[in-house]
């Protein structure tokens, strides 16, 4: 799976890109915060401002019970402020 | 001689564009109006009252450009356009340059205004771009504006 | 560094104008949004039927000016924009050829949004010009359009 | 006085600009109309179709009761089609 940062979040989590093998039993958006979160502290921010933060999976916004695989590409970032 | 689909045109870049080249684009046999919205840099943050010596503009490769192009489509059904130009600009920018470019073409000039309009207030919300405020050696990354999903209201069928 | 009074260009003319000199004269240092207008002629009279080879614009010089000054004064007391620019072309114009010029600028978008539709809608209405259509021999002077009245009830405050 | 017209009311009359001198017991709009349709059936058209024609006294927008003197700018037109 490849998980992409963006804005400050980016900044909190220290790299833009990550590539990550998730367990079989992570199949949703939800489930893979929570896994992150356990896994390392540099994660907490997403698990801890999971409200203000926005998903999107394979470039297209999605949910907290959007599904998940090891095949999938996976972006969190704030709300956008362009234009 | 009349063409039935819109001219379409997105574009991601740092370079800066030339708002009467865009225009050109935009007019196709059937245009009679065409409305164009420049976003520019401002050097002042009256929220925070801060001086801006300088920002820069990250987005999501990909997914900015099928966002917008989403809001495309959205606007052309409504409005029956027979042009859209988005053009953002991305990385570093100073105040005064030109950071955004909307134009739409159309028939008849309400459906440009609103066409036009509809899109900056999507692109405000929905296109991923971050930018980030710098003031001497201070980053800010901007918050984003409430008062940008309000706009979205009017739209509302 | 802040301007509090706008930049305001009102200019009636047979030459053509160019979008990028116009949207650069509207930015001032604390503009953040340029909505521009452009208008273009049309080579097909659809109400009724037919192709126009060129037209003639006339107006009433004197009274044309003041009453462009005078919807601009409500534009910038209503929506407090940094620069106003209207450019009617007069004569003879043929399709194709950009007719009119109405460019805004403001601190924020919305009111450069609604500054630039408002003034078009009420130059539609009051400033004295007047259209003249030209197909092969016959003449035809362009008649008022009703839909044009309509449109300035969203202007009601 | 000076009377202008514009547009196919100016080709009606024949002249885009005249110079009369009207009775000093004219003294409105209205009462100009009827004097000039009185005096000349090429003027008829302004009365016959009264309700369809602006008026401008001294460049701004009037109506048939304003005030009118040999000193004024007296414009009749169609109503306006431009932008």
């Amino acid at each position: 799976m490849v998980i992409k940062y963006f804005s400050w979040i980016k900044e909190h989590i220290g790299e833009s890109e990550e590539l990550i093998d998730i367990p079989s039993d992570i199949t949703n958006v939800d489930q893979l915060i929570n896994y992150l979160n356990e896994k390392d502290s540099k994660y907490n921010l997403l698990f801890e401002k999971k409200e203000l933060i926005k998903i999107a999976v394979n470039k297209t916004y999605s949910s907290f019970d959007t599904k998940v695989s090891n095949s999938d590409e996976i972006a969190f970032f704030p709300p956008v402020t362009g234009g | 001689m009349i063409k039935n689909s819109p001219v379409i045109k997105v574009k991601i870049q740092n370079e800066d564009f030339d708002v009467s080249e865009e225009t050109r684009f935009l007019q196709q046999d059937n245009t009679g109006a065409i409305v164009n919205f420049v976003g520019i840099v401002r050097g002042y943050d009256e929220k925070n009252n801060r001086t801006i010596h300088s920002m820069k503009l990250e987005h999501y490769p990909g997914m900015t450009e099928s966002e917008i192009e989403k809001i495309i489509f959205e606007s052309y059904k409504r409005w029956q356009l027979t042009g859209i130009t988005v053009i953002h600009r991305v990385g570093n920018l100073k105040p005064s340059d030109k950071i955004v470019f909307v134009g739409v073409s159309s028939k008849h000039r309400q459906n440009a205004f609103d066409g036009c309009n509809f899109i900056m207030d999507w692109l405000k919300t929905k296109a991923p771009f971050w930018k980030v405020e710098e003031n001497n050696n201070k980053r800010n990354w901007v918050s984003f504006n409430e008062s940008d999903n309000q706009a979205l209201k009017k739209w509302k069928k």
